[in-house]
């Protein structure tokens, strides 16, 4: 019972990071109605400039702060610079935008920074908490809590203030939003930056697990893909349940289900969530959009 | 009844637009010159390029079969790749284990592509964009791993290999790889043609009321599951086609070929070629195959194959924003617009009868 | 000779100078782009010979490709190399060598892989294919029979990537009579392992093999210290140097594991005063590619290009054929990139490295433990 | 296509039998039971969100619906809504919906998917009868096109054209599909007068010719006095009146609901 | 001084010319009814006021050039359109719908401005109360059409393009929402360009009424004046101003 919990445990901290690319893959889906396959790189970026700030001797979290803000930076750069162009609308041509900038972005990676994988220090220090015979690091503990963290900004951002009204306004209707005053432009780098801030989160609670290299992000934009189909890619507490459900899914299944292992264990994480998508379409916390005549 | 304002030049016409026979549309003579083209290059070009030219071909067999998916039925797949390469795998393990011959082979690969686009397609058209770009990359990405985890089976890491050339050259006066090369392109034709004729006439248009929405489609009577489980297993049928004939051109069909990196390409291949267009995913295979070795080759020095990464990601944006309907769109567009102005020109020149100004013809 | 320079001494007389062509298809960039340092090393053994006069005044001309380490991409270069560019060898990285051995065979060229797979011992179906690395499941029986002497109760767990490396490296516990309690074989990518370290854990495993690269090996060991587990550790050779394991993981955590090694590693503090590892180092800052230079596959690259200037110096004809004979005659040769002590061999398989020396990491660097080992003596190899 | 094919003339070519649908707690329609007579133009009229619309969705099948329906006889409350089109309903939507890419007559073609029979086999082989139908379809299109007044546009995006054309596209379309029953949304909505009176007429010759019956939906109330023949009247889901068009501009109830004064009615 | 002053206006779509140098003025206050037959270019004059459409020629509103100007910029200033086809947001709910259309109002008194106009406007179309709740697609089609000019009311512009409001809108309803919109002129100070079909119901609340035909003003005076001018342009307006 204890192994159970503990494998689950392990999961669900895995899954923090799943739930923060997820989160970001959700803002800028709301804010931009693109599914940004490049998020992961935009994560990894992030990371890279922590780590690059760290080197530089500068402390661990304001080089973490610097990340966040570099890459909104990076977001809102990246909107005026490249996607805007790309026709509102076209979602594979969006989508294919997104495998460009991804391959784009690790050729970037790759040649300011090396492939060389390197460690990045856990800014949460290395210490363990045991409890009730489960066993915690400090990373997974600060991990969740950053997350959570950026969940709640994010959630005050979007409920508090007009701006997630804007930003979906703009993303669903551009023509309708620009009548209203809305500067289609002007929000939609914001949802940029604020998803590539997200995502920056997740690349940074990734980095001290995952190590740093130009692919780490590969396997969880999968899983955060799958998190946010799972949780329904609208809703902000959707897409988070759903990165910890799949990394629970995911260990659990590895262990616990014969003949899965460590590389199959995917498979029954993936068949709930298309099992749940069978069912419920817009996802377990999604809202089911009305089409009528 | 009023007649409508009309802002475009007045077709005058007094009856239904004819159907035009195959042969009088400009599309089909540019394909006409562009096979006899491409028939005669295996006796300019060393065999070095008709390998590649070959892996062309196959590579857009596949492309052209996500075409049919993403373009025409409107359910945009990541995960071609695999049904790719499982018509790869069929082909060479019958041809390695079953001891068939060639083209059997290529018919047992055409019918597991069958049952796969069947069994993926029975969830696929219940699901919309999201979720079936979630299945399918989940398909495409699991696939190499149980490669590996039947490796009893497919041979792992070794794969499967041809013992022998598939398209032996039954003349002298032709290498294997001229050869190869002709019998390829013969496929890709047929697949084209055979694509082509699919997508004309009352399916076209059932397609094309699939794209604009469920409730338009169903209100005209087409039965759109149907319709687009027919697509997805049709789709998956000439992937496995393009897969087999990919797997017999390189002789092997190993893990690594199928990468969800490789599926995802196809689908880049499609967007950029033009997903809606036949030339588009002969461009779009050509990108794929060419583009990355090209850009290697023109950047010396130093961390060469990132800045040759750069150089293809760069030109793909370029493509996906200068082109929105791919290049073959764009080189559309161009020629429509072209002709516009010639037509103008020759229109200009003689005074024009004022009966038939604008703004008479309502 | 220890360096490619030896190679200027060879007097082989040829009337012909047009340089002797060796193409190389390697991963610069795809999965695998972190293995490029290998081919810089490769590069500067070859410039380090060129300035040396080449081989029997020819210069070696070196064209390489990136494959990415897509099989398409590896055949279409080696297609490249043997059609359009003469070349007389194909050197790779990798188990996708596997791809072009076939038409290696119908070209009568030889290929050179740095790979441990087992499927690339198989010199009789494919006479032209030959690998640098030793077998993995030799080291796998090294470490198989080090446990069945030294901890014969050992409950092993053993983390590694899904492939045929994985089922190679068990099958040579296998023949030692190890079977690992535990099996965690997880597709390249994965990097957080804590549910399989807990698994471990549960199980009672107290001796973990780990053969998965960077970065999920480092960060595993280091996770594996964090919450304070200490099994037992063995460190495949090919994941046990400072960039793919220490410098992620942090030296403490890989204090006390053990490795059955044959190449030295630029970084290991130890090989600071050597002289071939200085040669070394001048010769990869003289081709310009000193970034490279503290990386173990980086040597390993030069390794393998000085057995080539090697293996040319001692041919006869500058062909594939002379080559490839002149390649399976090592004897006792010394190569840069091995551990002292270790040498080229000679072999009926293509082999040619068949020594090991366990090392045991000391919390700065890997230290020896015990003799030189040799897999043809233990009876591994016939 | 006969327009007797089954039932006796008088038996009503459409019945609705306690048809309701619920969404999420608004009751949209609640047992709804009336008879479509065959031939002429039967109109739905009732205040905004009465349910119109959802009625014709639950006619041709979008939504699943309580209760029963026939179509001259048969029912069809369990066919799926594209086999309902096949079997002769055709509707245009509320608002205007057509292939903006396409070009008009491509428009007014996709409504003949309805009555066409090839299948993707049968346009890849090019058979006879699928060339024969292929025309056949073409000729019923511009035929279409040309009464809607459309021709002059004929290869004109849809997407181009102003607000009144794409109302006369979506009637042609529907035309096109050769329904025996045809279902018409506001059809005037956005036409003046005139316009939506040639377009009526244009509706009611097509019944005449082929015995399709019309459905109308439409606010213009004089129109409606003037073209239906019948009319029924919804309220909140409700079936509040059923009648001829004198009853109806006479009844209390409609008149509350819906109409408003005398003065509005005027023809 | 007009509130809206257009001189040689010239609006494209692509190629296609669709108005050819249109002149107009609307004064401060005043509702003018913007007429003609189907295609005329109503919906384009709309659209090339809120610049949403290739223009050139001169457009100015309330003393500053329009010229250059982008559409978002051009609502803030104080334009309000409802446009052809109401564009709503779907996947909104009814009230988002209508707070989005406050979204521009950025006055700190606003808050409170914006929640009193919110209920006056669900007075006036009860259903949208009713409905606050529900995704604007589930809406029927005349409740869409309230929704899209509430919304942008809720805006409060000083001037109000409005394309066919009656659409959809039962007769007792359009006749309620002409009459709240004559209302509104006073109330808020409202100026109101109403394109509309429906001839009788914006002659009976407009001051000034243009007719337009083929891109050009064909006439333009006092809406009195237009039973006359139906005689001459019986044709443009189908068949007679009055259903
Ligand atoms: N898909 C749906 N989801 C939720 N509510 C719906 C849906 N479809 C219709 N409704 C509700 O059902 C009621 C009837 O809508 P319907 O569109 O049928 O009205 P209508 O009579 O056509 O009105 P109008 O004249 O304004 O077009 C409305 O209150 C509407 O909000
Ligand atoms: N998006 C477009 N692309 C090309 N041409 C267009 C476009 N929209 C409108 N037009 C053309 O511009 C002209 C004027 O159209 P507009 O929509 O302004 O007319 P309208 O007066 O509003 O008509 P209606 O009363 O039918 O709405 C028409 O001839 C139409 O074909
Ligand atoms: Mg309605
Ligand atoms: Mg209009």
């Amino acid at each position: 019972m204890i192994e159970f919990l503990q494998i689950g445990l392990d999961g669900l901290m895995t899954g923090v990071v799943y739930a923060a690319l997820a989160l970001a893959l959700g803002v800028v889906f709301q804010g931009t109605g693109m599914l940004n396959l490049s998020q992961g790189e935009l994560a990894v970026v992030a990371a890279y400039i922590a780590w690059s700030c760290v080197q530089a001797g500068i402390p661990i979290w304001p080089a973490i702060a610097i990340a966040v803000v570099a890459s909104a930076a990076l977001g809102t750069a990246l909107y005026q610079g490249v996607v805007r162009f790309v026709p509102p609308h076209r979602e594979d041509s969006l989508m294919t935008l997104g495998v460009t900038l991804l391959l784009g972005l690790n050729a970037i990676i790759s040649i300011i920074w090396g492939t060389d994988p390197r460690g990045f220090p856990s800014p949460f220090g290395t210490w363990v908490v045991h409890l009730a015979g489960l066993r915690l690091t400090s990373q997974q503990i600060g991990g969740v809590v950053l997350v959570a963290a950026t969940m709640l900004v994010m959630a005050l951002l979007f409920t508090r203030t007009t701006f997630g009204l804007r930003l979906r306004a703009v993303a669903q209707n551009p023509r309708s939003a620009a009548f209203l005053g809305l500067r289609s432009g002007l929000w939609l780098s914001a949802g940029w930056a604020a998803a590539c801030a997200v995502g920056a989160v997740a690349g940074v609670v990734a980095a001290p697990t995952l190590g740093l290299s130009p692919a780490m992000m590969t396997v969880p934009l999968l899983m955060a893909l799958a998190a946010a189909n799972l949780g329904g890619i609208g809703s902000r507490v959707g897409v988070v349940v759903g990165g910890l459900i799949i990394g629970v899914l995911t260990a659990i299944g590895g262990r616990y289900i014969p003949g899965l292992g460590g590389d199959l264990n995917v498979v029954f994480a993936f068949a709930i969530v298309i099992a749940v998508v069978l069912v419920k379409p817009a996802g377990l916390f999604g809202r089911e959009s009305v089409v009528r005549a | 009844m009023s007649a409508p304002v009309v802002h475009t030049e007045p077709t005058g016409r007094a009856t239904a637009p004819d159907i035009r026979p195959r042969y009088r549309t400009p599309g089909f003579w540019t394909a006409v010159v562009a096979v006899a083209i491409a028939v005669a290059v295996p006796f300019l070009v060393s065999d070095y390029d008709l390998f590649n030219l070959s892996r062309v071909a196959a590579v857009a067999i596949g492309v052209a079969s996500l075409n049919l998916l993403t373009g025409f039925s409107g359910q945009v797949s990541l995960g071609q790749g695999a049904t790719f390469g499982i018509g790869g795998y069929a082909a060479m393990m019958a041809i390695r284990y079953l001891e068939w011959p060639v083209w059997v082979a290529l018919l047992a690969a055409i019918a597991v592509g069958a049952l796969v686009g069947f069994v993926i397609g029975l969830p696929a058209v219940r699901m919309g964009g999201f979720n079936l770009g979630l299945l399918t990359i989940v398909i495409a990405a699991l696939f190499p791993v149980l490669l590996y985890r039947f490796s009893d089976f497919t041979g792992g890491q070794a794969g499967v290999t041809l013992a022998a050339p598939a398209f032996p050259s039954p003349t002298d006066s032709l290498t294997d790889a001229q050869w190869s090369y002709l019998v390829v392109l013969t496929l890709l034709v047929l697949t084209i043609a055979f694509l082509d004729q699919l997508v004309a006439r009352r399916t076209g248009r059932a397609l094309s009321l699939i794209r604009a929405g469920r409730i338009l489609a169903v209100s005209n009577g087409v039965d759109v599951e149907r319709l687009k489980l027919q697509f997805f297993v049709i789709s998956s049928v000439l992937a496995a086609l393009g897969g087999a004939i990919f797997a017999f051109v390189l002789g092997l069909v190993v893990p690594e070929s199928y990468p969800l990196v490789f599926s995802i390409t196809l689908l880049v291949a499609s967007v950029v070629g033009g997903s809606r267009s036949w030339i588009g995913a002969i461009l779009g295979a050509a990108m794929v195959v060419y583009l990355p070795s090209l850009a290697s080759s023109v950047i010396p020095g130093e961390a060469s194959a990132y800045l040759a990464q750069l150089v293809f990601a760069v030109v793909l944006g370029l493509c996906v924003i200068v082109a929105s309907s791919g290049i073959a769109g764009a080189g559309r567009r161009l020629a429509s617009s072209i002709e516009r102005v010639l037509r103008e020109r020759r229109a200009t020149a003689p005074p024009t009868p004022p009966s038939t100004t604008r703004e008479e013809i309502r | 000779g220890c360096t490619p320079r030896a190679a200027t001494g060879s007097d082989a007389q040829s009337a012909d100078d047009s340089p002797i062509v060796i193409g190389a298809s390697w991963p610069q960039s795809g999965p695998l782009g972190s293995v490029a340092p290998g081919l810089a090393g490769l590069e500067a053994a070859i410039a380090a010979a060129n300035e040396d006069g080449g081989v029997d005044g020819r210069e070696i001309e070196l064209v390489t490709a990136d494959d990415a380490y897509d099989p398409a991409r590896l055949v279409e270069n080696e297609r490249k190399f043997v059609e359009q560019d003469g070349a007389i060898a194909v050197v790779n990285f990798g188990g996708i060598s596997i791809a072009g051995r076939e038409y290696l065979g119908q070209k009568q060229v030889m290929g050179v892989s740095m790979a441990g797979n087992s499927p690339l011992s198989d010199i009789e179906a494919f006479p032209m294919q030959r690998a640098f690395w030793p077998d993995v499941s030799w080291e796998a029986q090294l470490q198989g029979k080090w446990l069945t002497e030294h901890a014969p109760d050992a409950v092993v767990g053993y983390i590694g990537f899904n492939n045929d490396l994985t089922e190679s490296h068990l099958a040579g516990l296998a023949a030692q009579g190890v079977t690992p309690a535990q099996v965690a074989a997880v597709p390249p990518g994965t990097a957080d392992l804590s549910a399989q370290v807990s698994q471990f854990q549960a199980a009672g495993v107290d001796t973990v093999i780990i053969n998965i690269g960077a970065p999920t090996g480092g960060a595993t060991l280091a996770y594996m210290d964090q919450i304070g587990w200490k099994p037992t550790v063995f460190l495949s050779s090919t994941v046990s140097d400072f960039h793919t394991v220490i410098n992620i993981s942090g030296p403490g955590p890989v204090e006390g594991a053990y490795s059955f090694e044959f190449f030295k590693d630029p970084s290991d503090p130890r090989y600071a005063d050597d002289d071939v590892i200085a040669q070394y180092l001048d010769d990869m800052e003289a081709s310009g590619h000193e970034k490279d230079a503290t990386n173990a596959l980086a040597l390993e690259g030069y390794g393998l290009g000085a057995a080539l200037v090697d293996a040319l110096s001692r041919t006869d004809s500058f062909d594939s054929e002379g080559l490839l004979a002149a390649w399976d005659s090592f004897d006792g040769t010394e190569n840069p990139m091995l551990r002292d002590g270790i040498t080229l061999e000679e072999s009926s398989h293509g082999r040619v490295i068949f020594q090991y020396q366990l090392s045991r990491f000391d919390g700065a660097s890997w230290v020896d433990e015990g003799e030189i080992e040799d897999v043809r003596e233990l009876g591994i190899v016939e | 296509m006969s327009a007797a094919s089954s039932g006796s003339p008088a038996a009503p070519i459409l019945s609705l039998r306690g048809v309701g649908i619920s969404f999420r707690g608004v009751r949209a329609l609640d047992d709804v039971t009336f008879d479509v007579p065959r031939g002429g133009v039967t109109a739905v009229i009732g205040p905004n969100g009465a349910g119109k619309t959802t009625l014709f969705n639950c006619i041709s099948g979008i939504y699943r619906h309580e209760g029963d329906i026939a179509l001259a006889g048969a029912d069809i409350q369990h066919l799926r809504a594209h086999r309902r089109a096949a079997a002769g309903i055709a509707r245009t939507f509320q608002t205007p919906t057509l292939l903006d890419a396409e070009s008009v007559f491509e428009n007014v073609l996709v409504g003949t998917h309805a009555w066409t029979r090839t299948g993707p086999a049968g346009v890849l082989l090019g058979t006879r009868s699928a060339r024969r139908e292929e025309r056949e379809a073409r000729e019923v299109a511009w035929e279409r096109l040309t009464a809607v007044g459309l021709a002059p546009v004929a290869h004109v995006p849809a997407g181009a054209l102003p607000h009144a054309d794409r109302r006369r596209a979506e009637v042609a379309r529907a035309l096109a599909s050769r329904p025996r029953i045809l279902m018409l949304d506001e059809p005037a909505a956005g036409l003046s007068a005139a316009e939506s009176d040639e377009l009526l007429e244009l509706v009611a010759e097509q019944g005449r010719a082929t015995g399709m019956t019309s459905v109308l939906v439409e606010h213009d109330v004089a129109l409606v006095m003037r073209t239906a023949g019948w009319i029924a009247v919804l309220d909140a889901g409700r079936l509040l009146a059923t009648g001829a068009p004198d009853a109806i501009r006479q009844d209390p109830a409609v008149v509350a609901a819906y109409l408003g004064t005398d003065a509005e009615v005027a023809a | 001084m007009s509130l809206l002053e257009i001189e040689g206006l010239r609006a494209r779509y692509g190629r296609v010319e669709v108005l050819h140098a249109v002149d107009l003025r609307v004064e401060e206050g005043s509702i003018v009814a913007l007429l003609g037959a189907n295609g005329a270019g109503k919906s384009t004059l709309l659209r090339a006021i809120c610049r949403a459409v290739d223009t050139s020629g001169s457009c100015r509103f309330a003393g500053m050039d329009l010229d250059g100007r982008s559409t978002a910029t051009v609502a803030r200033l104080g334009i309000g359109h409802v446009p052809e086809g109401r564009g709503t947001f779907t996947d909104f709910s009814v009230e988002e719908n209508l707070r989005i259309g406050a979204i521009s109002r950025t006055s700190f008194r606003s808050r409170s401005a914006v929640q009193t106009d919110l209920d006056l406007i669900y007075e006036t179309f009860p259903v949208l109360r009713e409905f606050r709740r529900r995704p604007a697609a589930a809406l029927s089609g005349g409740q869409a059409q309230m929704l899209a000019v509430a919304r942008a009311l809720l805006a409060r512009p000083r001037l109000l393009l409005v394309d066919e409001p009656s659409l959809g809108l039962a007769p007792l309803t359009a006749r309620d929402l002409f009459e709240r919109l004559s209302g509104l002129r006073d109330a808020w100070e409202l100026t109101i360009l109403l394109a509309e079909q429906n001839a009788k119901l914006s002659l009976a609340i407009a001051d000034r009424a243009v007719l337009l035909s083929r891109g050009r003003v064909v006439h333009d005076g006092p809406s009195g004046d237009l039973a006359t001018v139906d005689a001459i342009h019986a044709d443009y307006l189908g068949g007679g101003a009055g259903r």
